[in-house]
């Protein structure tokens, strides 16, 4: 372990980390443009130069390796000329249009002129121009004049998504970032080239003068769209409500997790926060009264009549003819508190989780993941393993359109992207008393007698477990969309109603006691589950072998 | 004298001093706003016309009587509404009352009856107005405790323990004066001070009773609550007593102000500044200390005579403006200070030098 | 430029005379100055009515409808949006006033344009009169000069909050006070008009 | 005079086997096969001979830093993308004597143990390459080149590749980026070529004269050979001396010839009889030295202790007529044109110092510009990945500083103080006179 200082901290690192690494380690930022740690290392853009002891010239700290007892001063006249002369030398070329550019907030050439540029220009020349605002795909806006040729894209495109489709043309100051010709770059992964692009070269088409980044609130969660369970933020625009259209989610993006989804996220799952806030949210409860057609309803009225029409169904055809549907879709607490109301509660015994496999769902070497629920294992270890019967979803609809179920509570989206409409409208039609709990209209709620609105995962804390088994928490972004409510408060106001016990009101609580009911959660909290969660089939997996 | 004639002459003095009394109030409105005005470089209250005319902004007065009228009338949440109306009136209705014994001339005779120039010449002219004056702030006390308003009730006991303390040096200062007249009469007080000093300088209060002018002039002004004593009402802190009045009876408090201006300007000139005496002018004409004579007819005498009163009223009028435009305002524990500590010690002062005087002349 | 001096609140609250502490004296003095006052002024007035021009006003005051103060050049009047040559706005929608304002009052949405070289444009630009502070922020935060706070218009009113709202079309019609000279423009009138 | 690369030149159809052998040619191969690899490495350690490319690193131990255990094949690159501005001596050698550098790449091959050279030579060179391939195919046919070098157990394949005319491939690393199909970028160091080179595996690249001495190397032993030059710079060295001269051409001579003789004595003194203003030693990217500069000895370690350096020894001799700040726009514009846009410094600094020197020429200048363009290519060196940027920056710097006045003058009057043609004259192939 080489021990080396910089700044006059000192720091043992493994032998190959670089200084940039090593000063990370130790808190003190190197600036750099080229340098990503998700790609391989490039030491053009010459920002991270740092002097090091003995060495005659300045060094590039992103491919400089430590050695035992080496000296890297990072503040020194000569770096700091350095830095400035850099930055000098980049924004020689680069448009001042940051009024109109959609990175201003976020851009690493603006944050580092800032905090290191030497502020009076010598520059009288004319800038070069190159192609402004040039759609290279679907997600992708390019424009070349802002680029600074770290090339972070190109390594993308050639090192993750595999797919080539950059490349960096002529020479010198005439150097341009383009598309190979007759290519776009649509590759599932692209929008991630909007991430590791420092400037604004490559922005977000779909981002794109939506909101300014600094109204943005950034909250932790992770992502709903398959079982990979990629870490991500949730970017809201909480301050100005005229700003993204009046919705309030802006933009995802993804969140580090050397375990799960490293720097990157897929498209699928970037853009598919445009649901959270889609015209066809349930914004209120919807309740077919006897004689009448369907009406929205306030919450007390939709309740009392859940109260009602299951209490009647249900003595007037019992249990047996009672079922549960749970799409694992849900969150872990979500899912406990169906187990707590249904299973333990009402002693409903068809409860299913299980559904047919996604006819959508894509698998590839990077994040994407054929399961297209994001709670598959939790739903198993929650709903699936205490069942004895454990029916699936085929089953319980096979019963429900063979007239043996009278009452359905179907909890979660998870059946319309596996059944279609006609599918699902023959299969219920015999169930009399079809209870939804939903966040999107759809043809359950058409078909349902009472239609509850849930809340998406961007307005509810909770915890879910991806495929791997990995038990990881996102917390709530936004405020419930219209009159929505979290599963947890209804299951909790219901079972008040049916005088049953149901699960704590709160996440946490609830986790708390799925934690002290289910065995693999066991020890678990929110606190413990932390930013990047655990894995606790790995620590059996470990206390096993030791 | 009939009673006829008696009650016609009272009801038409009583009318004179009343009219006198408002519409010299009414004046006062404009001239608060013309004076400052000029004083402070500016031009004032000038855009309220009629036909076009301005008049130097005098269509002010009537604009805001029709302001005042018209206004919404608020009255506050209180269980004390009645109290809430009263309050106003009683301002307004003590300090119109002291005029009754303000003497605006001597007497003129009509059908061989002489008839005194005051509504009502009572003996202990003094102690009415006394009373009236301590009346008053009644007024004042029930507007701010009627109102159910914190700062109104501060300023209501503000202003009780303001006029309570002023009342003793208002009081004593004007011991002197009737020792020095030997009278509790207002008329008969004007009388004496007909005559001369040395032989040419006329026997005013003001000569007699120089500390007892300044001494009686400040716990006057102390008594109307204007400033630099409006420490009841002071607007940069607590409103005062009419916070919560609108409307006329916001313009009655308002007009009281007045009033009891012109009050205490009658009370000055009668005290210290001959009332209606004319310098020299006696019953017959004038008679001037170095002997030359002009003989007048007695309705002349007595029409120089009610003017120099109207005209000295108007000068105190004018004079308070000045003082309440130029003076900054007091902190309370400064009006009290000024009040025990310095007024009362130097009334009595006053008083006792006074006394002192009048025994040794007098033996 | 002489040197400023630094005055301590206990040095500049000096010990009161004697005839200070008196306090009379003063008194006289301020009446007699304010007296003064009056009574110049009156007989400059009086000189006046009887048509005797003196040169010397009686008051310092301008009689405001008629008589306008004139205003600095620097002087922060109703907020404007300049226009390019082609009469297309200036501002490019960055949000940068938006950002900048601290009373809340502006409010912009962006919208993307064709034309490469522009790209993105103020769909709607909204000032709520009402709450500027007029503080000027947005004129030092604009990037592109767009926002100008030049049209010497100072008298603004309207019927209703509504109106307070002035919207994209009605801020570029604004004229800058260079090109409208004295001419004072009815800003009620303008708002009812719309 | 002794000469040993250009002692055919001059010789008709010295490009031919049968002339070449017939002048000695080949004769050392049959030596060096007989010895030990690490005895002719050892050899031209001894020689110092230094690399002749411009870097001036010793030759023999450049091939020493190979690993000894490595599993992979290695490889000898031959660097003749002769790119320099005032540098001709590789493509002579290539016209004259391919045999000889046939003949050096079979000896270098054989002592640092590769089967395989590629000779890269600059895409413009179309008679270098023509003679060079023509040698191959002779040499391949005579069993000189092939699965048995001259009979002997030692197989070796030459290929030469064309390149596309960027300067930037003459840099080692670019070169076999070059040569490996991609974009000619440099690459981080390290590794070096010798650790990791072409296609990842250990490679020595040496310029075309360097390996056309080694044969000599050999015949005469090291010791031998590099008595011939100066202290620590063995052996001959070729120069290439254009501009203003009488008699501009190629000139072998000892290491350590001093500048003054180069110019006077060789090439005849400055043409018209005019006064010299200034010189540039070592190719276009050594720093420039005035008239008073040139009674220096021409090798690596005596241009360095005066602050330039010998580098590729392309002389360009600039008379009084010339204008130095024209002249600097001609520089400035190649390496701003031939910068590879891969690292920032060299990338922006390159065009900008273009731009600033074109607007004073311009009559546009502004009294700072000088310091500027001295700032900005202070910036730009020893902060690239590669020595282009240094290239580059080195003649702006000794340019501007020793010529300031007459930037200054020219900033001040807006226009230029002499109207001289710009002095790199190109020497063409039919101009050379071989001496």
């Amino acid at each position: 372990m080489p021990k080396v200082t910089i700044d006059d901290l000192t720091i043992d690192v493994p032998a190959g980390t670089t200084v940039i690494q090593a000063a990370e380690k130790l808190g003190i930022y190197i600036p750099r443009y080229c340098y990503h740690p998700g790609l391989s290392i490039a030491g053009s853009c010459r920002m991270c130069l740092v002097e090091i002891e003995k060495a005659p010239k300045l060094q590039i700290a992103c491919y400089t390796f430590v050695t035992e007892g080496m000296i890297v001063r990072t503040t020194t006249e000569k770096v700091i000329v350095a830095r400035q002369a850099i930055l000098e030398f980049l924004l020689a070329n680069h448009p001042l249009d940051c009024p109109v550019c959609d990175q201003a907030g976020e851009c690493k050439l603006q944050e580092f002129y800032m905090q290191f540029g030497q502020y009076d220009s010598t520059l009288l020349e004319n800038k070069l121009k190159k192609h402004k605002a040039m759609p290279i795909g679907p997600h992708i806006m390019l424009d070349s004049e802002r680029c600074i040729l770290c090339s972070r894209c190109v390594r993308f495109v050639d090192e993750v998504s595999k797919t080539h489709e950059l490349g960096i043309f002529n020479r010198g100051d005439h150097s341009e970032l383009l598309p190979v010709k007759g290519v776009t770059v649509d590759n599932p992964y692209s929008g991630c080239l909007a991430d590791v692009c420092p400037v604004g070269a490559l922005t977000d088409r779909d981002f794109r003068f939506k909101v300014r980044v600094w109204y943005l609130d950034k909250t932790e969660s992770v992502c709903h769209g398959c079982s990979r369970g990629c870490n991500i933020e949730i970017h809201a625009n909480r301050r100005r409500s005229h700003h993204n259209d009046g919705k309030l989610v802006a933009r995802l993006k993804p969140r580090f997790n050397g375990e799960v989804n490293g720097h990157w996220m897929c498209d699928a799952g970037r853009y598919s926060y445009k649901r959270f806030e889609s015209e066809d949210r349930l914004l209120q409860p919807l309740v077919r009264l006897t004689g009448k057609g369907q009406e929205k309803a306030d919450w007390t009225l939709a309740l009392s009549q859940v109260d009602e029409q299951v209490t009647h169904q249900i003595g007037r055809t019992g249990v047996a003819a009672a079922a549960v549907i749970a799409t694992p879709d849900l969150s872990n607490e979500e899912l406990y508190a169906v187990r707590r109301l249904f299973m333990q509660g009402m002693k409903i015994e068809k409860i299913a989780h299980r559904c047919p496999a996604d006819p959508n769902g894509v698998e590839d070497n990077l994040l994407r993941k054929s399961d297209t629920f994001a709670n598959t294992y939790g739903a198993g270890l929650i709903i699936g393993a205490p069942h004895t019967a454990d029916p699936t979803v085929e089953t319980i609809l096979e019963a429900a359109g063979a007239g043996k179920l009278k009452t359905l509570f179907i909890v979660g989206d998870g059946l319309l992207s596996r059944y279609s409409a006609d599918v699902l409208r023959e299969k219920l039609k015999n169930v009399e008393t079809l209870i939804t709990i939903q966040t999107h209209g759809s043809v359950l709620t058409e078909l349902a007698t009472v239609a509850l609105p849930m809340t998406t995962f961007a307005e509810t804390d909770g915890t879910i477990c991806n495929s791997e088994g990995r038990v990881q928490h996102f917390d709530q972004a936004i405020p419930p969309v219209g009159q929505s409510r979290p599963l947890l408060e209804m299951l909790v106001d219901l079972a008040n109603r049916w005088e049953l016990k149901a699960a704590p009101r709160l996440p946490e609580s609830c986790f708390a006691e799925l934690a002290g009911n289910v065995e693999y959660f066991s020890g678990l909290t929110y606190s413990k589950i932390g930013d990047a969660g655990v894995n606790p089939s790995r620590r059996s997996a470990a206390t096993a072998t030791a | 004298m009939s009673a006829g004639m008696e009650i016609g002459a009272a009801v038409g003095k009583t009318i004179f001093i009343v009219m006198f009394a408002l519409s010299l109030g009414g004046l006062l409105t404009w001239v608060e706003r013309k004076q400052s005005a000029v004083m402070q470089d500016r031009i004032g209250a000038n855009r309220a016309s009629i036909l076009g005319f301005r008049v130097w902004g005098l269509f002010h007065i009537i604009a805001d009587a029709v302001k005042m009228f018209t206004k919404e009338d608020f009255v506050p949440d209180t269980p004390h509404k009645f109290i809430h109306a009263l309050a106003p009136v009683l301002s307004i209705f003590f300090a119109l009352l002291s005029f009754a014994v303000i003497p605006f001339g001597s007497s003129i005779v009509i059908a061989g009856q002489s008839i005194g120039l005051q509504v009502a010449d009572v003996n202990v002219g003094i102690l009415f107005i006394f009373a009236m004056m301590s009346v008053a702030v009644y007024g004042v006390v029930l507007a701010g405790w009627s109102s159910n308003n914190n700062y109104s009730l501060l300023g209501g006991v503000r202003a009780t323990a303001q006029m309570i303390s002023y009342e003793i040096t208002f009081g004593l200062t004007l011991v002197g004066v009737i020792m020095i007249f030997q009278t509790l009469s207002l008329q008969e007080i004007v009388r004496a001070q007909g005559g001369l000093l040395f032989g040419f300088l006329p026997m005013w209060g003001v000569f007699l009773q120089p500390l007892g002018f300044l001494l009686f002039m400040t716990a006057a002004i102390a008594e109307t609550k204007r400033i630099p004593f409006d420490i009841p009402e002071g607007e940069s802190e607590i409103i005062g007593f009419f916070l919560e009045y609108s409307s006329m009876k916001f313009g009655m408090f308002m007009f009281a102000d007045f009033i009891e201006q012109i009050l205490v300007a009658s009370m000055v000139t009668t005290f210290f500044f001959g009332g209606w005496q004319v310098p020299y002018l006696g019953d017959g004409g004038f008679v001037f200390p170095w002997g030359s004579t002009i003989d007048m007819n007695t309705w002349l005498v007595e029409s120089l005579r009610v003017i120099s009163f109207v005209l000295k009223v108007s000068f105190f009028c004018w004079l308070q403006m000045l003082i309440r435009w130029t003076l900054p305002r007091f902190r309370f524990d400064q009006l009290m200070n000024l009040g025990w500590k310095i007024l009362l010690p130097l009334s009595l002062a006053n008083a006792l030098v006074t006394a002192i005087i009048v025994l040794w002349i007098g033996r | 430029m002489g040197t400023v001096r630094v005055i301590n609140v206990s040095e500049r609250r000096r010990v009161l005379t004697f005839w200070e502490r008196i306090y009379l004296p003063e008194v006289w003095r301020g009446l007699v100055l304010t007296a003064r006052h009056f009574f110049v002024n009156l007989w400059r007035h009086t000189l006046r009515l009887f048509g005797v021009k003196s040169a010397l006003p009686g008051a310092a005051t301008y009689q405001y409808p008629e008589v306008r103060r004139p205003q600095s050049p620097r002087l922060r009047t109703l907020h404007r949006l300049a226009k390019r040559p082609d009469g297309t706005p200036r501002c490019v929608a960055c949000m940068m006033c938006e950002t900048v304002c601290p009373a809340f009052c502006i409010k912009i949405v962006a919208e993307e344009v064709d034309d490469p070289n522009i790209e993105k444009r103020p769909k709607s630009f909204d000032i709520d009169i009402g709450r500027c502070v007029f503080c000027g922020f947005c004129v030092e935060a604009c990037p592109e000069d767009a926002i100008r706070m030049d049209t010497g218009i100072t008298e603004i009113g309207a019927l209703s909050r509504e109106g307070m709202v002035l919207n994209i079309d009605t801020l570029l019609s604004l004229p800058p006070k260079s090109e409208r000279g004295d001419k004072p423009v009815d800003f009620l009138q303008q708002q009812l008009v719309q | 005079m002794l000469k040993l690369v250009t002692k055919n030149i001059g010789i008709e159809n010295s490009h031919t086997l049968a002339v070449a052998k017939a002048n000695g040619v080949y004769s050392r191969v049959e030596k060096a096969l007989a010895m030990a690899p690490e005895a002719i490495v050892e050899d031209v350690i001894k020689s110092n001979l230094r690399g002749l490319g411009g870097a001036g690193f010793p030759a023999g131990r450049k091939w020493s830093f190979l690993p000894k255990d490595s599993p992979k094949p290695r490889y000898l690159v031959v660097n003749g993308d002769e790119g320099e501005p005032g540098t001709v001596k590789d493509k002579y050698i290539m016209i004259h004597d391919p045999h000889l550098l046939i003949e050096g790449i079979i000896i270098t091959c054989f002592a640092i143990r590769s089967h395989k050279a590629f000779i890269y030579i600059r895409g413009e060179y179309d008679l270098p390459i023509e003679r060079v391939e023509g040698a191959i195919a002779e040499a391949k046919a005579a069993g000189i080149l092939g699965e048995r070098v001259m009979g002997r157990d030692f197989a070796l394949d030459i290929v030469v590749h064309r390149g596309a005319g960027a300067y930037i491939c003459g840099e080692e690393t670019s070169l076999l980026e070059s040569l490996e199909g991609k974009r000619g970028w440099p690459r981080l160091k390290p590794p070096f070529p010798a650790v990791e080179g072409y296609q990842r595996c250990p490679t020595v690249v040496n310029n075309i004269e360097t390996l056309s001495y080694v044969p000599f190397v050999i015949e005469m032993g090291g010791q031998a050979f590099a008595d011939l030059g100066s202290e620590r710079n063995g052996g001959l060295r070729i120069y290439s001396v254009s501009g203003r001269v009488n008699k501009p051409g190629v000139y072998e001579l000892p290491m350590g010839t001093p500048l003054r003789q180069i110019i006077y004595d060789h090439a005849g003194g400055i043409a018209g009889g005019r006064q010299l203003k200034a010189v540039i030693p070592g190719g276009s990217s050594a720093p420039i030295l005035t008239a008073a500069e040139i009674d220096v000895p021409m090798d690596f370690d005596s241009l360095a202790k005066i602050g330039s350096m010998l580098g590729s020894a392309g002389i360009v001799v600039f008379d009084e007529t010339v204008s130095i700040p024209a002249a600097l726009l001609v520089l400035a514009r190649f390496y701003a044109h031939e910068s590879c846009g891969q690292c920032t410094p060299c990338r922006e600094g390159t065009a900008w110092m273009t731009k600033i020197i074109q607007r004073i020429l311009d009559g546009d200048g502004r009294m700072g510009d000088a310091d500027n363009l001295i700032r900005i290519a202070r910036n730009v060196l020893g902060n690239t990945i590669c020595p282009l940027g240094d290239a580059a920056a080195l003649p702006v710097i000794s340019w501007v500083t020793k010529f300031r006045p007459e930037f200054e003058e020219w900033i001040k009057r807006g226009r230029p103080v002499s109207q001289a043609p710009i002095p790199v004259t190109h020497i063409g192939e039919r101009t050379a006179v071989a001496v």
